[in-house]
């Protein structure tokens, strides 16, 4: 059985590889003077596609702490920005002030740099993830919301260090010796070689001690301990590792962006992850790329067609629209938009890791939120 | 040792003793910054204005919270809402005396929130009722966004004025004690604070209606079983939070110059009240949003004033750590395992 | 398998969705002209944050288009003529949306050039979009590092700003202070990009002209009680006080000092031009300074003046347009861009490629914009300034009876 | 032969309410133990401090020797005390197997790195602890249920997958909480036999029971408890003899 099943996520991961890889090498080759967008029909542009896949690492993450381990965080966008700034910082400022000349201009510095961030980051999780991890549902979500709010306040102070409300600037490109990953063609490949690695870690996870371990945690805490689950640990290890995702996303984003201000790391900056958590299927890995890509691409289709319908300047209706469309959503498909797509076109077939997930959900976090 | 601060002659002791070292601290603080009794003063007051309209946003946070388990985002839109419905009513030309006018704006303002409230609620919370909370809480984000937008639509991103309810004018009576300063319009807001209290215990406590939802707060099923719809229930706390909210955005409204995305602070500190008051109880939502508002203001005025909004969350989650069930107590429930 | 279902349906969805569009685009783009339709690119904050600026901006630019329509295009020297359409995209106030726009704008739109967007921090961050693209960005916005690269103090190749500066402002502010004998100021400023741009510009003047900053502090732009700060003001017992902020938080913070210290002089930036100031700000904006370009206060301007006939229509045409709308000073800053690119657009002959006619508009608005009377001031650009605007594109002002009055050098 | 566990005035206050009064009692390897007693008498308290759930307000509690104050759940199961829920808590969100696999958590030891890159040593155990879980499903006769969600099991099912979770940590003493209750005549006699399969296995069985009869005829050795007191200690037909008992419980059945 578990062959099998090892090999349907070998499959899915090799289909999901061979189609993006697909997709890129259209834009880089142009068959037939076609790009990227083009394909699409100029909804969804490369910097999309990037962004969809930075996005993509944070939202696995998220799913692991809560869609697995059933640990709501509304403060994820925070450590999504601790990563961006560690990384930017440390790529621009030691080259401002020539700390360690020589070195900070290497081409590996800045992966450096973004190894470090994901230790900076991964290391402050585990230090506020000890306390605020007793804390459980709604007092939990508001506990990171609060962290979050901090960390989005702190960025835009100091501007010595931060850029302030400006901004850093001149986060530097990435290269591999003296192949720069830049133009974007080339840094798709990158962001999603990492968004792929990141399912591929997040689909062993869910299958493994571990990954049993946090699903047992979810569904009742006290019966995972008396199976012998050390709970508080697993709650940390999710955190800190859906932190060190967010802090490879935020490198990621410093380093595509080239720079970084306190804006897209707002309190709703952290709703919308969640809501992407959500639109895709909470503990469902695969859901990450497409809550994602669908929230995005609503966007953008709500962006160029409501102008078109209604003939106006889209901004407050697009705003309207999309609010409409996800409380819709949550309300006619709480599972998630692609487990709802899914099981209509398979019908009442079962899927493993999403068993039955009405009930998986209402069992847990009834339990955990309603208190 | 620990078994005395365990006890409760030990618990007040403890309280009594990190109060002090908190009046301490401040005025150690304050020293520094050289400031004067009568800045103390200003503080504490303007704090409690602050203070009462985060306890009006709590106690629609906490109405909510008990009956349907549900974190209402929308909140602060409720109070955007009341402001501007209540200016914009105001501003029709309605062949009134002025004094009446108002009067009739404010009450019309009230009404229309209270009604959207509910429709909020039919519309987005009741068809999804069976879904988790958590899945509830995203839904009523959704509203906020939706509200939000809707309110730049029909308002624009100017900022607008509603009068004074003393003066009927944009400069409000200001007391002078000194060099200590207190509005008119301050007076108006405690009062009106205390007035809603009243209303909201008459509520409560001797009819029927408001027997009825504490009973489904209490015990949903229980109050099933005796004839009481849930559904209704809910439908009736997001109205009754709706209309707390709007007074809350009408009172405030001429010290702040209502705009379309005021709700988004105010709905979050208004939240960080509920939790200090440990989400469930009336008078710590009350309690919880005067000492936000109090705290907060002193000490960002014995410190840098910048970080203001970092001590408000900074406050919310050493609550959450160190006092989960509110800052009067009662049994914790946000640690609470055993079920 | 349930993936390849899920690539399957949004592939499909896209697909769909797509022809769509394709099928639509083509449809609306009737080639009137005999040249190549051009596109300018604009991006601004219409909703979000910054809406109050963004959002007259956006309806400029419409306005703008709408009149080139009614002209029937631009032409050029060698008497072709060209279509002009102006691409609008909204940013939400986000700097990842706006690197997108613009992106989208240069990549997919093939704009020759791009205005955006509204706030400092959102340009700044799409600045190595346009650097790196080689397409000329004009800025709506004021700060510093929109033109000038903060680590090497050179100037941008294709980044261009066309609003007065918060320098430009602090000049007068210091100069005014210094005029009526202030020594020491208190600086009361919003934490956002703005305030911080005003405490920096202001910081500086002032510092330069022998004024002493005796307190600074800060507050969100949604605070409603400022007593912190005034506390602060107060325990420093500094002579004046400057206000660094837009409405409303400016117009509470300064009733705030009016009330607790009615005698204080209180200078702001030029963030408070609005109607929207005096009408939120009431008896507190009586006697405040504080300069402003010259959209704003019209009815104070020479008839002399240079920009005088273009301030005229451009208030004239943004009324009927918008059926009656207030006239914002930002709005003037999209028409600066959006014209001064027209006006470049005007000088090329029909045949370049995309690449050559960026360069050639860059290097026109560069070199040729000399002494062009605008909205904002009268620009003279040069490969060292990419604002080309002085202190004088701004009029001093101070407040009588909740109306604006100039308040020239020789009154102070 | 020492007792597996020993009991030493257990005291457990809720707020000036006792849950639990001073209860000594020990149980011997081997033996199946049954807490029987009204209502609210404070069975599943005991059950809770046992299993570290809830921590005592006095008292003391030695599992083979070793005091467990102090010591959280896990660690607990860990030293070989299993238990079950007087309400089923299975984990809803996974198979009948898996369910078994979080009981044999303890079994392995690979951690989260090894688990994200699919280490050899990972697999390896991995592949143990399948084994090791089909072979307690066996056990309880749910091998053919494996695949199958756990929460579609029939109620009953789910009480004896519950124990197969709890017996695959591999306990020398194994509490079962109410196990009978909800189950068909049937149900309890399969029940019945699964408890003496698994005594002579080698497990001691600490057992909460309402059903009268059931204990009876199962238990070696019965408490009974009474308002959080000990009112009776013995084998059944003492207990069934004792006036306190008939008193207070099966007087009050009746």
């Amino acid at each position: 059985m578990k062959a099998l099943w090892a090999r349907r996520n070998l499959v899915n991961v090799i289909a999901f590889t061979v189609v993006l890889a697909a997709l890129g090498a259209v834009d880089i080759f142009r068959p037939f003077g076609l790009s990227f967008s083009a394909l699409t029909g100029r909804v969804v542009t490369l910097d999309t596609m990037i962004r969809i896949g930075i996005l993509t690492i944070v939202v696995v993450g998220l799913n692991l702490l809560m869609g697995y381990a059933g640990q709501v965080s509304l403060g994820q966008a925070g450590f999504y920005a601790l990563g961006a700034y560690f990384s930017g910082i440390l790529s621009t400022l030691a080259t401002r002030h020539t700390i360690l000349p020589g070195i900070t201009g290497l081409w590996w510095w800045p992966w450096l740099m973004i190894v470090v961030s994901m230790i900076l980051t991964g290391g402050f999780a585990y230090l506020v993830g000890k306390p605020i991890l007793r804390l459980k549902g709604n007092y939990l979500a508001m506990a990171t919301l609060g962290l979050g709010v901090i960390i989005h306040i702190l960025a835009g102070q100091f501007p010595d260090i931060t850029g302030g409300y400006d901004g850093l600037t001149g986060v530097p490109r990435l290269s591999i010796g003296s192949f720069t990953l830049w133009p974007m063609q080339r840094y798709y490949f990158l962001v999603w070689g990492a968004a792929i690695a990141v399912i591929v870690i997040s689909l062993s996870l869910v299958d493994s001690r571990i990954g049993r371990a946090l699903r047992a945690v979810h569904t009742s805490e006290v019966a995972a301990e008396a199976s012998g689950v050390d709970a508080e640990q697993y709650k940390v290890q999710a955190l800190v590792l859906s932190a060190i995702f967010a802090s490879l996303a935020g490198s990621l984003y410093a380093h595509f962006q080239g720079a970084v201000s306190p804006s897209p790391f707002s309190f709703r900056a952290s709703v919308e992850l969640v809501v992407m958590a959500a639109v895709g299927g909470l503990a469902s890995t695969w859901g990450a790329p497409f809550g994602v890509g669908l929230i995005y691409v609503v966007r953008d289709l709500l962006k160029s067609q409501l102008e078109r319908l209604l003939n106006v300047r889209s901004g407050e209706y697009e705003l309207i629209v999309y609010g409409i469309i996800l409380v819709s959503i949550m309300i006619f498909m709480p599972e998630g938009l692609t487990a709802s797509s899914v099981q209509f076109m398979q019908g009442r077939r079962r899927r493993h890791g999403n068993i039955e997930p009405q009930r998986v959900q209402s069992n847990g976090t009834v339990e955990d939120l309603g208190q | 040792m620990r078994q005395f601060f365990r006890g409760k002659i030990g618990k007040i002791v403890l309280a009594t003793g990190l109060v002090f070292a908190a009046i301490a601290l401040c005025v150690w603080l304050g020293s520094r910054q050289r400031l004067l009794p009568q800045h103390y003063v200003q503080l504490t007051l303007d704090g409690m204005r602050g203070g009462s309209i985060y306890a009006l946003m709590a106690l629609g946070f906490v109405v909510v919270y008990r009956v349907t388990g549900v974190i209402n985002f929308a909140q602060g839109e409720f109070v955007m809402l009341g402001a501007m419905l209540c200016l914009t009513i105001h501003k029709l030309p309605l062949p009134l005396p002025p004094a009446l006018k108002l009067i009739v704006a404010i009450i019309a303002a009230i009404v229309l929130a209270t009604l959207i409230g509910a429709a909020v609620e039919r519309l987005t919370i009741h068809p999804a009722r069976r879904s988790p909370p958590v899945t509830l809480t995203i839904i009523t984000v959704g509203v906020t966004i939706t509200l939000r937008a809707g309110a730049l639509l029909a308002w624009g991103a100017d900022p607008y004025v509603l009068p004074a309810f003393s003066t009927l004018a944009l400069e409000d009576h200001i007391f002078r004690f000194g060099s200590v300063i207190l509005q008119a319009q301050t007076l108006w807001i405690w009062g009106t604070l205390i007035v809603v209290l009243v209303l909201l215990y008459f509520f409560l406590e001797h009819t029927i209606m408001g027997k009825a939802l504490r009973a489904c707060a209490v015990n949903q099923r229980g109050a099933q079983l005796v004839g009481i719809n849930p559904g209704r229930m809910s439908m009736l706390s997001f109205a009754l939070a709706a209309a707390l909210g709007a007074i809350g955005g009408i009172v405030l409204g001429p010290v702040t110059r209502p705009i379309y995305d005021m709700g988004l602070m105010l709905g979050l500190k208004g939240f960080v009240a509920a939790i200090m008051g440990g989400l469930v109880s009336v008078p710590g939502a009350v309690v919880g949003g005067l000492l936000l508002g109090v705290t907060e203001n002193l000490a960002a005025g014995v410190t840098n004033p910048t970080y203001k909004s970092v001590f408000a969350f900074v406050i919310l989650i050493a609550i959450l750590l160190f006092r989960p069930q509110g800052i009067l107590g009662g049994t914790g429930q946000a640690t609470e395992e055993v079920k | 398998m349930s993936i390849r279902s899920k690539i399957l349906a949004i592939v499909t969805l896209l697909a769909i969705v797509g022809l769509d569009v394709t099928a639509c685009n083509s449809g609306t783009s009737q080639e009137t002209g005999q040249g190549v339709t051009y596109k300018i690119g604009f991006n601004s904050s219409a909703t979000g944050a910054s809406a109050s600026l963004g959002l007259p901006e956006a309806k400029t630019a419409e306005m703008i288009q709408k009149q080139i329509n009614d002209q029937g295009g631009i032409t050029g020297p060698d008497g072709v003529k060209h279509d002009v359409k102006i691409v609008i995209y909204d940013d939400e106030s986000v700097a990842d949306n706006a690197v997108s726009n613009v992106t989208r704008l240069i990549q997919e739109d093939e704009a020759v050039a791009v205005v955006s967007t509204t706030g400092s921090g959102t340009t700044i961050a799409h600045i190595p979009v346009c650097e790196e693209n080689e397409t000329p960005c004009i800025s709506m916005a004021s700060a510093q590092p929109i033109t000038v690269n903060a680590d090497t103090g050179e100037t941008y190749r294709w980044m261009f700003k066309t609003p007065q500066t918060n320098g430009h402002a602090g000049e007068w502010q210091a100069a005014y202070l210094k005029a009526t004998g202030v020594s020491s100021v208190c600086i009361l400023y919003t934490d956002d990009g703005y305030g911080k741009d005003c405490l920096a510009n202001f910081k500086a003047t002032a510092e330069a002209a022998g004024l002493e900053i005796v307190y600074e502090g800060a507050y969100a732009t949604s605070d409603t009680e400022f007593s912190a700060q005034i506390a602060q003001v107060q325990a420093s017992g500094c002579q004046a006080v400057e206000v660094g902020s837009t409405p409303p938080v400016a117009s509470l913070a300064t009733v705030a000092v009016h009330t607790a210290l009615p005698e204080i002089p209180i200078t702001l930036g030029h963030g408070v031009c609005n109607q929207a100031f005096i009408d939120t700000a009431g008896a507190a904006a009586n006697g405040t300074v504080f300069p402003c370009g010259k959209i704003t206060v019209l009815d104070q301007v020479a008839d002399s003046d240079p920009q005088k006939t273009v301030l005229q229509k451009y208030i004239d045409d943004y009324t009927a347009f918008t059926n009656g709308e207030p006239i914002s000073t930002f709005g003037g800053h999209a028409w600066d861009a959006v014209e001064m690119t027209l006006n470049a657009l005007e000088s090329l002959n029909d045949g370049m490629s995309l690449e050559e006619q960026r360069t050639a508009v860059r290097d026109y608005l560069e070199n040729q914009i000399q002494g062009w009377p605008g909205i904002g001031g009268v620009f003279t650009m040069s490969p060292a300034d990419h604002n080309g605007l002085t202190k004088e594109s701004l009029l001093f002002v101070t407040v009588e009876d909740g109306r604006w009055v100039a308040f020239p050098e020789s009154e102070w | 032969m020492p007792p597996i566990l020993e009991v030493k005035n257990l005291r457990k206050e809720f707020g000036g309410l006792m849950a639990v009064f001073d209860v000594s009692f020990d149980v011997q390897p081997g033996e199946i133990v049954a807490i029987i007693g009204p209502n609210g008498a404070g069975k599943t308290t005991i059950f809770n401090l046992l299993s570290g759930v809830l921590p005592p307000t006095r008292g003391d509690i030695r599992f083979d020797g070793q005091s467990l104050i102090g010591l959280k759940p896990h660690v607990i199961t860990g030293l070989g005390l299993a238990r079950t829920f007087q309400s089923v808590q299975l984990f809803g969100n996974m198979t009948v197997m898996e369910n078994v696999m979080v009981g044999c958590h303890q079994q392995a030891t690979y951690g989260l790195i090894d688990a994200a890159f699919r280490l050899p040593h990972a697999r390896r155990e991995e592949h143990h602890i399948r084994e090791r879980a089909l072979a307690q499903l066996a056990h309880v006769g749910l091998e053919s249920h494996a695949e199958e969600p756990a929460l579609s099991l029939p109620f009953g099912r789910q009480r004896l997958l519950e124990i197969a979770r709890a017996l695959a940590t591999v306990p020398h003493l194994l509490l079962l909480d109410e196990a009978g209750s909800g189950l068909n005549h049937s149900e309890k006699a399969e029940l019945e036999q699964l408890i003496r399969v698994i005594r002579a296995g080698g497990v001691t069985v600490l057992l909460v029971e309402h059903d009268i009869p059931f204990v009876m005829s199962l238990a070696d050795h019965i408490i009974v408890l009474d308002y959080g007191q000990k009112i009776a200690e013995g084998t059944p037909d003492q207990v069934q003899a004792d006036e306190r008992v008939i008193a207070a419980y099966l007087g009050q059945e009746a």
